[in-house]
C-alpha cells in the first residue's frame, strides 16, 4: 500500500466519477427494479461536480479533499445517497485531519468512522441490503488483515455488493417492497464497490479491478 | 416548513396551509432539485435559517430520504437554530395541516408537533 | 387518482409516483380550481373517466370536502364506472406512494388499498 | 304562500347572487376565523355562475333550474359547500320533477329531501355547526306549522344560524379547531339562512328579510 496523497486522492474522485458516467444507466436500471430509477443519475451528477470542484480548488491534503466532496454531493446527488454519501467523507476528512497522505492506519480508522457515520445517518445495519454492506465488507478487510491486501478487500467489497442481491431489503425506497426486493443487487451498494475498487488501485499497484458480469446483477 | 422531493408538491402544500393559517405564520417549502426530483441539504439549511430570528421551526418531510437531508441540514445550521427546529413524526400533508392550524390559534411548539402526530390517528372514511 | 385542494399539490405528487411506478400505471390529479383553491366534482368525474377502460381506479384525496366532491364525482360517472373506483382512508402522500408500489408490482386493487392504509401505521422517526 | 313558478326560481337564484355579493367579505371573514376563509368567496362565485346560467338556460320549471344550480355549482364552490348545496338543488329537483311550480306541499318535500341529502353527503348531524343546523330548523317549520308561516320559517332559519355561534364545530375545517371554533357563526349555515329568506319572500309578500348584527356574528 503506497499512502494516499491530496494529488492522488483528486484523481481518485476524477476516475470514480468517469466509472459512475458508464455505469450509470446500470444504477438506474438496478433501481428502477427496486426503487425510483435515479441511482445512477443522482451519483454520476454529484460526482461530476465532485470532480470539476476537486480540479478547481486543488486541496492540499485528503481531508480537504474530502470535505470538498461532503458539501458538493449535498446540493447535487439529491438521493438517500446524498447525505449519506456526504457523511461518509466528513468522517474521513475529519479521521484524516491534518494528514499530508493517508497510510493504511488512517484509511482503517476513516473507513470505520465513515461507516459509523453512515450507520447514524441511515439507520441501517449491515443485512438491510444497502450500502452499509459493502463498508462493513471493507471496514472487516482493514480489521482482520494488517497489512492488508489491497486486491482482497476490492473483491470483498465487490462480492458484498453481489451479496445483497438475495436479500431482503429493510431500509431506503426499497424496503417498500419488502420480499419483492429480493433478486435485485443494491445499486447503493454496487456505487460503493466501485468507489472502493478505484480508492484500492491508487493505493496499491497490481489491483485488477472487478469484471461486472451485468447480467448477474 | 415542507421539505419533499418534489419542488411542486412543496409549494401545494405551502398554498393549502397559507390559506388557512394566516399572515403570522412563516411557511415555506425547501424541496426538489434544480432539474428534477430529490432533496437537498444546503437548500434546507437555508431555509431553516430564512425562518424568523427566535422562531421554532417545525418540519414536516415525505419519504425517508428527506428525512436524511433534513437531518443532514440540522449538522450546517449553527446551533442556536438547530435547537429551534423540530422533525415532526407526521403524515405530509395531513400533518402539516393541523400543524398549521394548532400555530395559527398560538399553539406551543410541543402542541404543535402533537397535533401534526394525531394526524397519524385520522381516518378519512370512517363515518 | 389524486384528488387535492392544490393543483401544485396534486401534480407533485403523480411526479413522485410516476418515478416509482414506471410506465404501466396511469396516474393522474384532479386537482384545484381554475383560479384558486378547491376541488371540482366535475373535473374528478372526467378524470374517472380519462382511465385506461376497464382498469380499477385508487383515489386518495387531501382534506374532508376534497372527499365531498369525490364522491359527488362518482355520482355523475356511469355506474360501470363507479364499480370499479375505490376511495382510500390513508395519508394522501405516503398512501399514494405505498399504493404506487404496490400497483407497480401488479398487486390487486384490494392489496392496493391495503398498503395505502398501512400508510396510516407508518412511523418517520421511530428508529 | 304563492307557488313558486320557474320564473320566480330565476328570479330567487338572481336576488341571492346579489345577497352573495353583498355577504361576500362578511361569510369570508367567518370562515377566515374558523376555516380557510373562502366560503363568501366560493358561495358568491358558484352563485353568481348559477344566476348567469338560469337566465341564459331559461328552465321552463323549478325543477330544471335546481338542475342546472347542482351541476353549475360543481364547477365553480370548489369548498365542501360545491357538493353541499349541488347535492341539496339535486334533491329539490327530484322532488320537484314534473311540477310546473312548488307550492307549501312541494316544498315540504323538497326540504325534507334535500336535507337528507346535505346529511347523507357531509355525515353531519344536527348540532355539528354545519348548514345541516340552519336546514334541519327550516325542516321543522314546514313540518309543524301547517299552513307554513313565512316569516316565522325565515326568523327560523336565522335564529338557527346564530345559534351556531356558541357551538363546538364536528364537522367541516373548522372542525380542526376543536373549541376554538366557538364564538363564530358557522359561514354556511348563514349563507343557507341568507338564501331561504329569499326564497321564502319570494313565495310569500310582505316577508321581512332579517337585519344581520355583523358585529353579533
Ligand atoms: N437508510 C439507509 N441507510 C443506508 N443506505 C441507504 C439508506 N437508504 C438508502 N440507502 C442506500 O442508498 C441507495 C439509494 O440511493 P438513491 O437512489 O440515490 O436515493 P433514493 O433512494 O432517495 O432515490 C440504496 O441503494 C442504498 O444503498
Ligand atoms: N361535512 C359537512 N356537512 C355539512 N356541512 C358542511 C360540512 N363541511 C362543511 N360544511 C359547511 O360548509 C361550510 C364551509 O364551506 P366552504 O368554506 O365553502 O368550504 P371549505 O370548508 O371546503 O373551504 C361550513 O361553514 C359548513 O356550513
Ligand atoms: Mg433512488
Ligand atoms: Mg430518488
Ligand atoms: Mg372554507
Ligand atoms: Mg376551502
Amino acid at each position: 500500500m503506497q499512502p494516499l496523497t491530496a494529488e492522488a486522492f483528486v484523481r481518485v474522485m476524477d476516475a470514480y466519477a468517469q466509472v459512475l458516467a458508464e455505469f450509470r444507466d446500470v444504477l438506474n436500471e438496478l433501481d428502477n427494479r427496486i426503487g425510483d430509477g435515479d441511482h445512477g443519475t443522482n451519483m454520476a451528477r454529484g460526482f461530476s461536480a465532485v470532480a470539476e470542484k476537486l480540479k478547481a480548488s486543488q486541496p492540499t491534503t485528503p481531508a480537504a479533499g474530502c470535505q470538498t466532496v461532503a458539501m458538493t454531493l449535498l446540493g447535487t446527488v439529491g438521493g438517500a445517497s446524498g447525505p449519506l454519501y456526504s457523511t461518509a467523507f466528513l468522517k474521513l476528512s475529519a479521521a484524516w485531519n491534518g494528514r499530508a497522505d493517508v497510510d493504511e492506519e488512517a484509511l482503517r480508522g476513516g473507513v470505520a468512522a465513515a461507516l459509523e457515520g453512515i450507520m447514524a445517518r441511515g439507520r441501517a445495519a449491515v443485512g438491510d441490503k444497502t450500502m452499509v454492506d459493502v463498508w462493513t465488507a471493507v471496514q472487516r478487510e482493514l480489521q482482520t488483515e494488517q497489512p492488508l491486501d489491497a486486491q482482497r478487500a476490492v473483491e470483498a467489497a465487490a462480492a458484498a455488493a453481489l451479496a445483497t442481491k438475495p436479500l431482503t431489503a429493510r431500509k431506503g425506497r426499497a424496503a417498500y417492497l419488502g420480499d419483492r426486493s429480493q433478486g435485485t443487487v443494491d445499486p447503493g451498494s454496487l456505487s460503493s464497490a466501485l468507489w472502493f475498487a478505484e480508492l484500492f488501485a491508487a493505493m496499491s499497484e497490481g489491483v485488477v479491478k472487478p469484471q461486472w458480469d451485468l447480467s448477474a446483477l | 416548513m415542507i421539505v419533499s422531493h418534489s419542488a411542486k408538491l412543496g409549494e401545494g402544500v405551502c398554498e393549502l396551509l397559507r390559506q388557512l393559517a394566516g399572515p403570522n405564520l412563516h411557511i415555506a417549502s425547501a424541496s426538489g432539485l434544480e432539474d428534477r426530483l430529490g432533496t437537498d441539504a444546503i437548500k434546507i439549511a437555508h431555509a431553516i435559517q430564512a425562518c424568523p430570528p427566535g422562531s421554532d421551526v417545525v418540519v414536516l418531510f415525505d419519504l425517508g430520504s428527506a428525512r436524511l437531508s433534513s437531518e443532514m441540514a440540522l449538522e450546517l445550521v449553527p446551533s442556536a437554530w438547530r435547537e429551534r427546529v423540530f422533525m415532526a413524526d407526521a403524515p405530509l400533508v395531513e400533518g402539516a395541516v393541523a400543524a398549521a392550524v394548532e400555530a395559527s390559534i398560538g399553539g406551543s411548539v410541543e402542541a404543535v408537533l402533537a397535533r401534526a402526530a394525531d394526524a397519524r390517528q385520522l381516518r378519512k372514511l370512517d363515518d
